[in-house]
């Protein structure tokens, strides 16, 4: 049962399918990789991520764990630095706080504190992001809270083809990488995607060329700057949007490409504006490329709230295309 | 917080017993109609997320009942619509939030359904984290205890909840420092599709109490009136100094764990099981062969219960959605404050079940 | 005994001192006051902020608790829907990571999500900052941390003053506030404070009237820009050091301000460069004060690293007043 | 993971005994010299920060005796420098890292004094934060488990550890899938300042076992003997596949905290009871009391292990610091590895005690 699933439908597969093709081939390539997380075996996951797993890999590999995310992630810690390569799903995104003493305490220093001796291979994956009226736990943005950290990666694949190729680098990866994925977009896009690619962790994609303005963006940002832009290219504006897939390490290289075409940066995240990553983009331009800025540095993020059950609220808090296109006009006409 | 109903005392005579049977059928009733009512409200896409208490309102109810309302403070979670509606809370309230409207007093329409909030009635904050609501409650107690006032804080939790870290902290601290709580766990025997066996390796959660040499006792949480005993010998342990107690109401899960789960991890002959382990009928054959209450009048009372529920639903769905433009008021102090339950029209608070 | 305490020595008191007096102001004023943390009462604080205490108000306004840093902060909050106003003491910031789900869900979202109803007046105060060889542990700077999160503030005092200032306003404030204080300066400096003076939370200080260079710093960050302008002055170039304080809310008009007179902006802060509170600000200049700027947006802050027992690698990392004014000189003459 | 010294099996004679207990006794002698030098050190200055395992070393030790070495993995806390010792870890080793040099093989010089990390003897690497290992212990058990490996985790920690929720998630999911794990509490009655009874309401952590169903037995900490019986059962418990097993060893703190603590809160009267339960005196009776040592045997392997770790500590403070310009190196994977404790000169890598 679990072989038809890993064939893809003539007109490819969506994120949610990539997930769950990348978990399956790694787990049949590597014994060594597990699955740990509430629901993920008998259940196949809230959202099916690890559906078929138990069935082809059993109860040992694929774990149901108790309600207990600091196990959760100390566990796989454990098991990293014993040879495994966990991956650790947290329901949701708005529940991995209680691991958040593990992670950045234990996984993120352990390399640095063994002189190299001792590392921790584990993936660590949340369905995350807002627009579904899930209310304040089941809709945040976390990405920006670990890339102060260091020793840890933060991946946000957009598409179901980034989706299944850089979760299967963050598995080979042998060190923790944090790994979210937009719940609006698990079901809402399909797409080719060639068998056993293997994308690379910390480098961003351009999506699309342009010459106006730069949109540097991740996640459910990169479907809101391509629909702008099919707006704004009839009225003669081209943008070009930079998908960044990876938040650490940031590819300040691929950021100084663009905006050098440009001069024109426009970031754009779902997350909250405050302290998103898009500030730390912006000050990376404002001081490395500072000389190649025509125009303010603007950012169309969340607003600096949390996220709503009622739609009106909601709205008014997240980004959408309208609004990128309405910050691009003004940027192109500074 | 207000005073608001009389103590309900140990029920000496039979006819007191009655009372308090007829008054928590009387609430597990009227959570069984909206439990009906939001499922509906699910499928005709009036309320995007649900989640109900079936199989747990006698529990929830009976447990309430030996609170003095108004003095004792009350930490659900999100399935105890039996506790709230014994805080008197209404449907009309509940359905406001369900449906996301901005005359919801507890949320604005910012949770989720059951996601409740009253300090009239003593009731703390819901949210959707596993267990973080626990320490609250023990946060509550230590209020107490610091104040020497004579309040016990109850607070309410799944089987799953009790894997948790802040479980065990919480229970710790209670403890260690002989803190006014009761732990009330609601084992239905699932979290989401995770069976109790994985969960612990507890055949019963009234064990672990043995970790905190704390009284442990386990309870058919079906029966009215074992649940209300142990609650009210929980709530006196806490009153007199001599710290916290943990109950394990054993009850069944009959639905699905919430509107977005499919249940098929489960076959006919559990979802049987827990079928004939329903609290209502089982209750309401209690009352009928006591002679405090007729089939008819059960059956009177329940269709009385869906006209007013659907009445509710109705007039909360024509109530205006939240204004965009508030998103972020109360964030921090300064705002004006949002409508209280009592000031949108729903008359004088209701103290609840124990005093009609 | 308490009542010494409380009087100030001729010469001043150091920032220890002032936070001890601060809570012992704010315990007598108010009995919903309480102090709760590990070592708190019996040993009076592993710094002896809490010192005298125990013996003044007792041990359940005092408590001495568990190590439990969830149960901590999450009782804390729950007393304070009760009618108390808690101050937590986390032993060292680096801590409170354990308590990290209680705080930005619970405590950042309460008042939001009761539309008003249910606010939580509480206090987590902790010793951060490096420099004392005190290793990855004893070392950490965590502010940034809880800038992205709406519903917290974040406080650093800089100077005794402020510290003592800063606490009772934190203290009265209806809303959670963290607070941390940089364990170099715990006794380094003294100044002479006013009783029961109370600062405003939200505004930063001009440290320093200048012309040249804004440095916009906090904490430890304060005596560095202070130690280089010495220095840089007898060079004739006179900087501006604005003290942040409060790093949530941000005083974006104090930034403006200082930016607008002269049009050269430095942040220095010793967390970690990538995603400190300086990238915020960075990208904040370089849209809203794009067009004062003459000079691109510079930072001076810790490496992207952890903090090491050992000096060499310590000293590596952590800014110093010689790096601020190598900094401010480059920026002066660009 | 290297395969490494013998089992140790039962000691069936009286004269395995007698071995066994020479043989912890000369660990825990070493540990002494260390600990005594390390205090010397930090008053001079050479070590900024000092933490010592006076009182506990015979419980460590002799619940190290009970693994396999090479096979099973240890995961001791910062107070365990008898773990270390027992798995063959050497004091030049320790000294080296006390004193931040570049070639200490565990951390480089960036971690406190005993924050000990070595693949090479199934270490897991000792953080300052209380409880965060254990949860990696049962990590390694899960591994184990998922491999079918015949390996047991043992790990350790204080009584103020127990409060931790990392502490309680770690022992219900160990419990909940039988994982090989052994939970051994150092319970010294203080967690800096704060006493037992402030800690939790239990008088015998043991009594935390029963809150998961597993076995939790309370022993004298300053008894080899009934520290090791206790482990190994433990141990081959786990190794059965029947589970984890909680073992709490009652340890004088002899000392202050660490270098930092002033120990203030302590009295005469408690501070003569911890030096009288000194566990090296105790032992040393009993060897002398059984023959296998005498009174002069016992001084002069004292004063050997004194000069050996004054020499260690020499040539530890010789070497030199870390360049600065390395800050960065080892964040992530890639960079040339630093070196093992194998390669600086240790010769091959000591079986550890037990097989001298
Ligand atoms: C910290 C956290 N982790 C995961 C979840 C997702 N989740 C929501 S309900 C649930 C199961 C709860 O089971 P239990 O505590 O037994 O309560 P029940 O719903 O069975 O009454 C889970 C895992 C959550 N809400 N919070
Ligand atoms: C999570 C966390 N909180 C606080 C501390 C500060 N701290 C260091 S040691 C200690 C006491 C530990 O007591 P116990 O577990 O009994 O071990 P002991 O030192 O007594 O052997 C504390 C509170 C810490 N290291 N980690
Ligand atoms: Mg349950
Ligand atoms: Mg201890």
């Amino acid at each position: 049962m679990t072989e038809a699933l890993v064939a893809a439908p003539p007109e490819g597969i969506t994120m949610i399918e990539a997930v769950q093709q990348a978990l399956i081939e790694e787990m049949r390539r590597d014994p060594s990789v597990v699955v740990m997380g509430e629901d993920v075996a008998i259940k196949g996951g809230v959202f099916r991520a690890t559906k078929g797993l138990l069935e082809e890999f059993g109860d040992r590999r694929v774990l149901d764990t108790p309600i207990a995310e600091a196990v959760i992630a100390g566990a796989a810690i454990g098991a990293a630095m014993s040879g495994l390569r966990p991956v650790a799903e947290f329901q949701f995104a708005d529940y991995i706080h209680p691991a958040y003493e593990q992670i950045v305490n234990q996984a993120a220093t352990m390399r640095w504190r063994t002189v190299g001796n001792v590392g921790v291979p584990i993936v660590l994956r949340a369905p995350f992001g807002g627009g579904i009226s899930g209310g304040i736990y089941h809709s945040q943005s976390v990405e920006a809270l670990y890339c102060h950290v260091p020793g840890l990666k933060v991946v946000v694949p957009a598409t179901p083809r980034d989706a299944k190729g850089l979760l299967k680098a963050a598995i080979r990866d042998d060190d923790p990488v944090l790994f979210f994925e937009h719940k609006k977009s698990y079901r809402r896009y399909r797409e080719l995607v060639p068998d056993d690619e293997v994308l690379p962790i910390g480098k961003a994609r351009l999506d699309r060329e342009g010459d106006t303005v730069s949109v540097i963006t991740y996640g459910v940002g990169v479907h809101h700057a391509r629909e702008a832009a099919a707006a704004l290219a009839e009225e003669g504006i081209e943008i070009e949007i930079l998908d960044l897939r990876t938040l650490a390490p940031l590819d300040h290289d691929a950021i100084a490409r663009t905006v050098g075409r440009t001069h024109r940066a426009l970031i754009v995240h779902e997350a909250n504006r405050t302290m998103g990553i898009g500030a730390e983009i912006a000050a990376f331009i404002a001081d490395d490329l500072f000389m190649d800025l025509d125009a303010p540095v603007r950012r169309v993020c969340g607003q600096d709230s949390h996220l709503p059950y009622n739609a009106p609220e909601e709205q008014e808090i997240i980004p959408d295309p309208g609004r990128v296109a309405e910050a691009v006009r003004r940027l192109a006409s500074y | 917080m207000t005073e608001g109903s009389a103590t309900v005392t140990m029920p000496e005579t039979r006819s007191e017993e009655d009372r308090l049977l007829r008054r928590i059928w009387r609430v597990v009733a009227l959570c069984r109609a909206v439990d009906e009512r939001l499922w509906k409200l699910s499928r005709q896409g009036r309320s995007s997320f649900v989640l109900t208490a079936r199989g747990h309102e006698v529990a929830q109810v009976a447990s309430t009942a030996a609170m003095r309302l108004g003095v004792d403070s009350a930490w659900p979670y999100y399935r105890d619509m039996g506790v709230a509606f014994a805080l008197g809370i209404t449907p009309y309230e509940l359905l406001l939030g369900s449906m996301g409207r901005a005359e919801d007093p507890h949320t604005g329409g910012r949770q989720l359904t059951m996601h409740l909030a009253s300090p009239e009635r003593k009731l703390g904050s819901i949210s959707s984290v596993i267990a973080d609501h626990i320490p609250h409650a023990v946060g509550a107690a230590y209020a107490a205890w610091v104040r020497r006032e004579d309040s016990v804080a109850l607070c309410w939790f799944g089987d799953g909840a009790t894997s948790a870290g802040a479980t065990h902290e919480a229970m710790n601290l209670a403890a260690a420092r002989r803190l006014p709580v009761v732990f009330i766990c609601e084992n239905n025997g699932l979290a989401i599709s995770v069976p109790l066996h994985l969960q612990t390796s507890l055949t019963s959660i009234a064990d672990r109490a043995k970790g905190y040499t704390i009284p442990g006792v386990r309870v058919d949480g079906t029966d009215a009136i074992a649940v209300n005993d142990a609650t009210r010998e929980a709530v006196e342990r806490a009153r007199s100094g001599a710290g916290p107690s943990l109950i394990e109401a054993v009850v069944p899960r009959i639905l699905a764990h919430s509107s977005q789960d499919d249940d098929a991890y489960r076959d006919q002959a559990e979802l049987a099981a827990a079928q004939a382990r329903d609290p209502l009928p089982r209750l309401e054959r209690e009352l009928i062969g006591r002679g405090v209450l007729t089939a008819q009048e059960a059956r009177a009372e329940h269709e009385r219960f869906d006209r007013m529920v659907l009445a509710d639903a109705d007039r909360a769905w024509s109530r205006p959605k939240p204004e965009g433009s508030r998103f972020n008021r109360w964030l921090f102090a300064g705002d004006e404050p949002h409508q209280a339950a009592s000031d949108i029209g729903l008359g004088p608070l209701p103290g609840g079940v124990f005093d009609d």
